[in-house]
């Protein structure tokens, strides 16, 4: 039978289309912007307190990062060729615009600012380069939560309050992670901690998100993203605690607890990804809370007559 | 800038720095006169040349374009809805059909209270919103997408890198990727036909003017009276969707009168341009920044170790 | 009318619009259906129950519009007294022979009327010609098809009883014939519930009067039935007993489905009649022009004109070689001997005594009914000619047509030499469509044909100077006719094209000084005329081709009579005369049209009178007159030999005089109306590729009924290979209800095979409440819908629908019936040889055979 | 060559358009837009090839090829609207899908071959000659004349030109043939 009029959707079909956006390259490219921005802080923090294998890690974290996502997003559009065309406008509306016009300068500066460590050529531009970069760092870390909340996908939309804070948390824990890794004991402290703090913060944004959301968040809850999810908080959560009481102690220990905080970082991005993907295929994410909204307007007008 | 994006806003191709423009166009459809020809589908396809879009049974009633995209610009539902539905164990009553009422149903489709319910097929020619607020236009990052004089949302074909934002940022689902090609694609109300005093393609087909094409403002109060008479006429569930300023687009400039709620057509019931919140985004990106870098300083206060 | 003619159908919407009530009579819920205030689902095929219905529900609750019947009807008519009714005879008329399946209509005369040789003559003894071998004696219908558009002919005015009360006057006929139609039994044949019954009565007659008026648009789901002639006869009956004919928002409106079928019936590629509804002469009778024009020559009304209208023909067409002196060669007229209709071709070309064959813009491999015995046809074949835009089926049947996958032919064993001649498109030729409304359109050419495309235009020219320098110098007699034919038209272009506006200029006609007619009135018979189709005489006035008139719409009125040309005269209503009283003033100002100015002393109005201009409607003809001297004042119908319309048709049809319900051939159900099952006149097609299905079959236990979608055009060469309409329908598919689907475990979206004793075919299911299950008495009907669109080439591809369809056909005009029984079981066909052996399975247990001489 | 200055983002800071959404950012393509019936060389009144009803269409010709087919506003029947069908009609005419050259499938023959026109009118105009002779028929069995074949039938004419079942009702009476049908009977 032709299936009937459903009062819910029509035939069961999207309402909104889900995006076009490639896997791995976006979700890779918000883990390597939140790494590339949180990487520069701690890169410059390290430069000013003196922790040169931690500066030069960071560094090189900030630069790759920014350069592998660079590539990643342009990999993603389907017309790579017009890529700088990105750079025609600057479009405050557009998280993306405003991220091509962070990225693009980002880029450059932090790979200033690592060529010249690595080189040790030219230390005051590069340590300008640094600053820049750094000074751009937070917000290429945490402009993405915008670029996918300004959507019409429900879970990524409705979350656009904690999202940012989920991704500056991850892009810290990322960061740390990283560092720990690569960076010698005595001076990873600044990333262990840079590590556990952002843990918490994603841990609590995470919490937050979910349990705000309500029926929009299921998605986050639920298949595949919500195990992405799950793994993604176990992993930050494993790896902070084990950061924070015996990274210091343990080259083996910082670096296993950097790495878990990394992949957590991935996971968390491909999570959010996937869990938005999820909420735009089903039509019920979009109409139900949009029905719920009509129903509180039409009793709230109801009362002010009664009123 | 709050009016610049959500709200009412009388001037859209003002607020996008049109001088001295005409007025804004748009489209009304009139869903209660639509018979579901598809002549709008396929005289858009034949004017933009878009091309074709599947051959595949879809089972959807007789609509197998299935939904708009960037290789379909307007796009005909049908839903088919029992009306005064008795069970099947009622089968057994004389005939079937309408039943005997002094006068006719008025409205569309036929009803029944007799027997085997009657059936009513809605069909309605969905297209581009052309939003007040546009969020596809919002987002997109090279000013590909861009407002016209006439206050329509175009896709620059000639600009488009593919990126992709678009897409999801649409509360309607309307624009896509075309496959292949890699660039956005949607209805552009015949930007080139009317800039020369044309109607638009699918307007001009559409044998029972259920698509109306003119200035918005006329096209409301067109609107409004036709409402008016369709209810006059007692017909069930009529409504307006898309024509209040008030709403979360700030009205659509391809605005519609359905006869059910529009989750049944595969509307969202309460759209909301995305960029209503942008403010609301950036503060808590803002916050979110600030907090990194209190995170990285804080990571170098303390031991030094 | 939306779902085919969605265009036509905006001023439909526009009367909606100003309060109009739509009601759709169809058993299926189409688009139409959606829009409509009323959707009325009837058992496919019962149409004359139902019309019949409200035709008893006027008379009998006396709410015909009396004035209109009694003066502008043949109502007050007095029929013999050898008439006897199917009221009488058990469902017959007077005058049948059972053994020949054919009716005498000598008893269906007026009284006192002489005998009409037109209708009136038998032909006994008369040998068959070849197509009609099975049949020893030439059928009656043969011969209902040689009346003009006149009609058949009335040598004189009935007496007549305007007080309706003499016993056998038509309208008390009419009331005794139709008293059986009653809601009830309307209900019982068609399915349809009493109350929605009264309910289209009800909005019917409450629209008639002098104030206002109703229409009636139909296509072929009226014509293509066993009774369809008769199906219309009695809207026809309804409409003039309702006085809406003949007024503005009246009239019976076919919605045709080509381009210009309706101009290829005025100037007819068909068999019956040469162009202008002159019939072709029939050997039995037409021995001589004399002969030929005698019977309508001096009749009342303009078809008393027929003469001239004949010879002005004969010179348009051998011009200086046509004189009085040798009949304006009369002679070299082919001459019938029976009915040649396409399925009677098909017949010849299966039996192999019809070896040529020239196919132009038709598909019949996938358009016409059983397809099988179109395509063994094509197979059978010595050279086969075909002239489409794409590659359509009847051009490939030899490669990959249903007989070929079956194993029934092979390839190689095919003899048919294939000519495949691309044709040009109508923009890149020039040339006039007639429209449904009878409008002739004159399209300019935008680009030259591609390739090898010519127009058919210079196809048949080319042809025709081929075959004319191949015979030059012959003496044969056989070749005078094509020797002697004015075959000599100006040619333009880079490709030498003949001008088509000359082609036009001679269907128009000139004058003896060689200028362009302005009217049929000035057509002679002495040969100082020639006219290539009377009734488009005008067309070139003043030298103009008028087809070719495009003023605006918002420059004239409603009207329009300046937006092409319509045949006759311009004329856009016919007979509207009726759209005056009596005494010529409007019925109402609402409905004012034309009328009869007493200053100017003639009819004015919004559009061409259809009278005599300055005939006043107090006008009592001379005794003895004639021709349009004979029409009185109050005499509407000027193309009837009386100047009536004709509620009861004395002479003319083939199966009856009155509309009387039969079943279709193939039915599920007893017909309830009368004893007879199918239409006693009808015409079999003995085949053995062509059996029919029993009544009551248990084997074939559904109702098919084929027909359009709005995305696709006929039989698909025109849609199928379209991109932007192929992805719009894909698929063939088959539509049924959702108690169907239950009873037979199909399943949406699933496969179905549908089956008849012709073949059988698959299609993907659609199981929808449009479809209604229909209730008769205790029995359940239901209707597999069937869209015919599908063939094995083109973009999308499908089992077609005609493969399923059987020939049995109506006798006045050859049409066969669209509905029919079938079985449909769910999953696929089988493949090859094995479908065949499912369809003779099928064939065996149903007992279905091709029809026999006593098959009755 | 756009200049610097016609860079969108500094027409976005220079003008009203601050967001970048309208007049700023548009291309010089767009700019220059037209329809591409203004470009039409020629505009050609004509009639839907489909259904009876007969609507108006305008033919837009650019280079000698059809670039546009649209209902005609002009119209009193169609008052510029068409079907999906009539709006194909562009589609019709300049699909890929047309046949453009003679085919010939000689009989037993298992593929189509390639045959010249004039060789093909001339081959068909034999076989009509022929045929026509063979299956001559002066008189029918019972004496009466007939003067016909009916070994040649032809089929088609609802979709062409009035001028053009002229031509063929016309040519076919003179040769003798009567079996001549159409659409209208199917």
């Amino acid at each position: 039978m032709v299936p009937e009029a459903s009062p819910d959707s029509y035939y069961g079909r999207p309402i909104i289309k889900p995006p076009t956006w490639k896997t791995p390259d976006v979700p890779l490219y918000l883990f390597l912007g939140g790494l590339a921005g949180a990487s520069a802080v701690l890169a410059e923090g390290a430069a000013v307190t003196g922790r040169p294998d931690l500066e030069r890690v960071a560094r090189v974290a900030a630069s790759a990062g920014a350069g592998l996502g660079t590539v990643a997003l342009i990999h993603d559009l389907h017309r790579p060729e017009r890529f700088l065309n990105m750079l025609r406008v600057l479009k405050p509306t557009s998280p993306l615009s405003v991220g091509s016009w962070i990225l693009a300068p980002f880029s450059g500066l932090s790979a200033a600012a690592a060529a010249s460590d690595l080189t040790g050529r030219l230390p005051r531009l590069g340590r300008a380069a640094g600053m820049g970069a750094t000074a751009l760092g937070p917000a290429l870390a945490t402009y993405t939560a915008a670029l996918l909340a300004n959507t019409a996908v429900p879970a990524w939309h409705d979350a656009h309050r904690e999202l940012p804070f989920v991704f500056a948390g991850s892009g810290a824990t990322a960061a740390g992670g990283l560092a720990c890794m690569f960076t010698p004991t005595d001076q990873a402290g600044p990333a262990r901690r840079m590590l556990a703090a952002g843990a918490l913060v994603e841990l609590a944004a995470s919490e937050r998100l979910t349990s705000r959301l309500g029926m929009v968040g299921e998605p986050y809850r639920e298949g595949r993203p919500g195990r992405l999810m799950k793994a993604a908080r176990v992993l930050t959560a494993v790896g902070g605690t084990a950061a924070l009481l015996a990274g210091g102690r343990s080259r083996t220990v910082s670096t296993v607890a950097g790495a878990a905080c990394v992949a957590a970082s991935v996971l968390t991005r491909f999570g959010i990804f996937e869990a938005g993907m999820a909420s735009a295929r089903d039509p019920k994410y979009t109409v139900e809370p949009q029905r719920e909204r009509l129903r509180a307007r039409a009793a709230q007008a109801a009362s002010t007559m009664a009123g | 800038m709050s009016s610049s994006l959500s709200g009412p806003l009388h001037d859209v191709a003002g607020d996008a720095g049109h001088e001295d423009h005409p007025p804004r166009m748009g489209f009304f459809t009139d869903t209660s006169v639509c018979i579901g020809c598809k002549a709008c589908e396929v005289a858009c396809k034949e004017w933009n040349l878009v091309p074709e879009d599947g051959l595949s049974l879809s089972g959807m009633s007789y609509d197998n374009t299935q939904a708009l995209g960037a290789s379909t610009w307007r796009h005909v539902a049908f839903v088919e809805q029992p009306t005064g539905r008795a069970s099947r164990t009622d089968l057994g009553m004389p005939g079937i059909g309408p039943p005997g009422g002094a006068e006719p149903p008025a409205g569309p489709g036929q009803e029944t209270d007799s027997g085997e319910g009657g059936v009513r097929w809605l069909m309605s020619s969905d297209v581009c919103k052309h939003c007040t607020h546009a969020a596809c236009l919002d987002v997109c990052p090279t000013g590909s997408l861009f407002r016209t004089e006439f206050g329509t949302v175009v896709v620059q074909e000639d600009i488009c890198n593919g990126c992709g934002y678009c897409v999801p940022a649409c509360p309607y689902g309307v624009i896509d990727i075309r496959p292949g090609d890699g660039r956005a694609f949607k209805c552009t109300l015949c930007y080139d036909r009317i800039g020369e005093g044309m109607t638009p393609a699918c307007a001009q087909a559409c044998p029972t003017e259920s698509i109306q094409y003119g200035e918005l403002d006329e096209l409301r109060e067109r609107a409004g009276r036709r409402l008016g008479e369709l209810q006059e006429q007692g017909v069930d569930g009529a409504r307006l969707y898309g024509a209040d300023p008030d709403d979360g687009v700030g009205g659509d400039g391809a605005f519609f009168l359905l006869l059910d709620e529009p989750e049944v057509y595969g509307l969202p019931p309460d759209p909301v341009v995305t960029t209503r919140d942008l403010g609301s985004m950036w503060r808590h990106v803002g916050a979110a920044a600030l907090g990194l870098v209190g995170v990285g300083v804080a990571s170098f206060i303390g031991r030094r170790r | 009318m939306a779902e085919c003619h969605p265009v036509g159908f905006q001023w439909v919407m526009e009367a909606k619009r100003k309060g109009a009530t739509i009601i759709h009579v169809d058993p299926r819920f189409t688009r139409t259906s959606v829009v409509a205030d009323l959707h009325v689902p009837l058992r496919a095929g019962t149409d004359i129950a139902f019309l019949g219905g409200l035709v008893h529900h006027v008379l009998e609750n006396d709410l015909d519009f009396r004035e209109y019947v009694v003066h502008y009807t043949n109502a007050a008519a007095i029929v013999g007294e050898d008439f006897r009714d199917t009221e009488d005879l058990d469902g017959l008329f007077s005058g049948y022979d059972p053994e020949k399946q054919q009716y005498d209509p000598t008893s269906w005369q007026y009284e006192n009327a002489p005998q009409s040789p037109a209708a009136g003559e038998r032909d006994p003894g008369q040998p068959a010609g070849p197509a009609a071998s099975q049949e020893p004696e030439e059928h009656e219908s043969a011969r209902s098809e040689q009346t003009g558009s006149g009609g058949p002919t009335v040598q004189a005015k009935p007496e007549r009883d305007e007080t309706l009360q003499h016993p056998r006057c038509v309208f008390q006929i009419l009331k005794r014939h139709f008293a059986r139609y009653t809601p009830q039994l309307v209900a019982e044949v068609c399915g349809v519930p009493e109350e929605d019954f009264l309910r289209v009565a009800k909005a019917l007659t409450e629209n008639s009067g002098r104030e206002r008026t109703s229409a009636f648009c139909y296509a072929v789901g009226w014509t293509h039935h066993s009774t369809g002639v008769q199906i219309i006869r009695t809207a026809s009956i309804l409409q003039t007993l309702l006085g809406n004919i003949g007024r503005p928002g009246g009239g019976i409106l076919a919605l045709r489905g080509h381009a210009s079928i309706q101009g290829s019936t005025d100037i007819p590629t068909l068999f019956n009649i040469l162009p202008g509804y002159i019939p072709m002469p029939h050997a039995a009778q037409h021995r001589s022009l004399e002969e030929f024009v005698a019977e309508d020559a001096g009749s009342t009304g303009f078809w008393g004109n027929m003469d001239a209208y004949t010879v002005s023909l004969l010179k348009a067409w051998w011009g200086d070689s046509a004189t009085a002196d040798n009949e304006f060669r009369f002679d070299y007229l082919p001459r019938l001997t029976g009915h040649h209709g396409t399925y009677d071709t098909v017949v010849n070309q299966i039996e192999g005594r019809s070896p040529g064959y020239l196919v132009v813009g038709e598909n019949p491999a996938v358009g016409s009914a059983n397809g099988k015995m179109q395509r063994l046809g094509l197979a059978n074949l010595e050279w086969l000619v075909v002239r489409d835009l794409t590659m359509i089926e009847t051009a490939t049947f030899w490669k990959d047509g249903p007989e070929i996958e079956s194993g029934e032919l092979r390839t190689e064993d095919i003899g048919t030499e294939v000519f495949f001649l691309p044709a040009a498109s109508h923009v890149e030729k020039k040339g006039s469509f007639t429209n449904t409304q009878r409008m002739l359109q004159w399209r300019h050419q935008a680009v030259q044909p591609p390739g090898d495309a010519r127009s058919d235009l210079q196809f048949y020219f080319e042809l025709g100077r081929r075959i004319r320098a191949k015979l030059a110098g012959s003496t044969d007699e056989m070749d005078r006719p094509l020797l002697d034919l004015t075959w000599d038209y100006p040619t333009e272009g880079p490709l030498d094209e003949p001008d088509a506006e000359a082609v036009l200029r001679e269907i128009n006609g000139w004058d003896d000084s060689g200028d362009a007619l302005s009217s049929y009135t000035q057509l002679a018979t002495d040969g100082s005329t020639a006219c290539g189709c009377w009734i488009y005489c005008g067309v070139y006035a003043d030298e103009t081709n008028q087809a070719a008139r495009r003023t605006p719409h918002w420059e004239q009125s409603l009207v329009a009579p300046e937006w092409g040309w319509v045949w006759p005269a311009n004329r856009r209503i016919l007979y509207n005369r009726a759209s005056a009283d009596p005494d010529g003033k409007p019925w109402s100002e609402r409905k004012k049209y034309v009328w009869w100015d007493a200053e100017q002393e003639k009819w004015v109005g919004e559009d061409v009178p259809d009278f005599v201009a300055d005939r006043a409607p107090d006008h009592v003809p001379e005794e003895g007159a004639t021709g349009p001297d004979a029409l009185g004042g109050r005499d509407p119908f000027i193309m009837q030999t009386d100047g009536k319309a004709w509620l009861y048709v004395p002479t003319g049809l083939a199966d009856g005089p009155l509309p009387t319900f039969y079943e279709p051939v193939e039915s599920p159900v007893r017909n309830a109306a009368h004893r007879p099952q199918r239409n006693p006149a009808l015409e079999d097609v003995a085949e053995p590729a062509n059996p029919i299905n029993p009544t009551e079959s248990r084997v074939f236990p559904y109702v098919f009924t084929s027909y359009r979608l709005t995305e696709h055009h006929t039989a698909g060469g025109m849609s199928r290979t379209l991109p932007y309409l192929s992805e719009l329908q894909p698929e063939m598919f088959v539509e049924v209800s959702p108690r169907l689907a239950e009873e037979r475990g199909l399943e949406h979206a699933g496969w179905a095979t549908i089956v008849t004793s012709r073949s059988a075919i698959e299609a993907r299911v659609m199981v929808t409440a449009r479809m209604r299950s229909l209730r008769l008495g205790e029995q359940w009907v239901e209707h597999v819908g069937l869209p015919y669109h599908w063939g094995a080439n083109g973009l999308v591809t499908g089992d077609s629908v005609n493969d399923l369809v059987g020939i049995a056909l109506d006798p006045n005009v050859h049409i066969q019936d669209k509905v029919g029984t079938c079985d449909i079981r769910p999953g696929r066909r089988p493949r090859g040889p094995a479908l065949l052996d499912l369809v003779e399975d099928y064939r065996r247990r149903s007992g279905a055979h091709p029809a026999e001489e006593d098959d009755a | 060559m756009p200049t610097p200055l016609e860079w969108p983002l500094l027409r976005q800071l220079r003008g009203r358009d601050r967001l970048g959404r309208g007049a700023a950012v548009e291309s010089g393509t767009t700019k220059r837009l037209t329809p591409r019936t203004s470009r039409a060389d020629s505009v050609v009144d004509s009639v839907c090839p489909f259904c009876a009803v007969g609507c108006g269409q305008k033919v837009f010709v650019e280079d000698g090829r059809v670039t546009q087919i649209e209902g005609d506003p002009a119209s009193p029947i169609s008052r510029g609207r068409l079907c999906p069908k009539g709006s194909a009609s562009t589609q019709l005419v300049t699909s890929d899908h047309r046949v453009t050259k003679v085919r010939y499938r000689r009989p037993h023959g298992t593929e189509w071959e390639d045959l010249d026109l004039d060789t093909a009118m001339d081959m068909i105009a034999d076989r009509v000659v022929a045929t026509r002779r063979e299956y001559w028929e002066w008189e029918d069995e019972q004496g009466r004349r007939t003067r016909r074949t009916l070994g040649i039938a032809s089929l088609g004419g609802a979709t062409l030109d009035n001028e053009e079942n002229y031509l063929m009702k016309k040519l076919y009476t003179a040769m003798g043939a009567v079996q001549i049908e159409n659409q209208a009977r199917i």
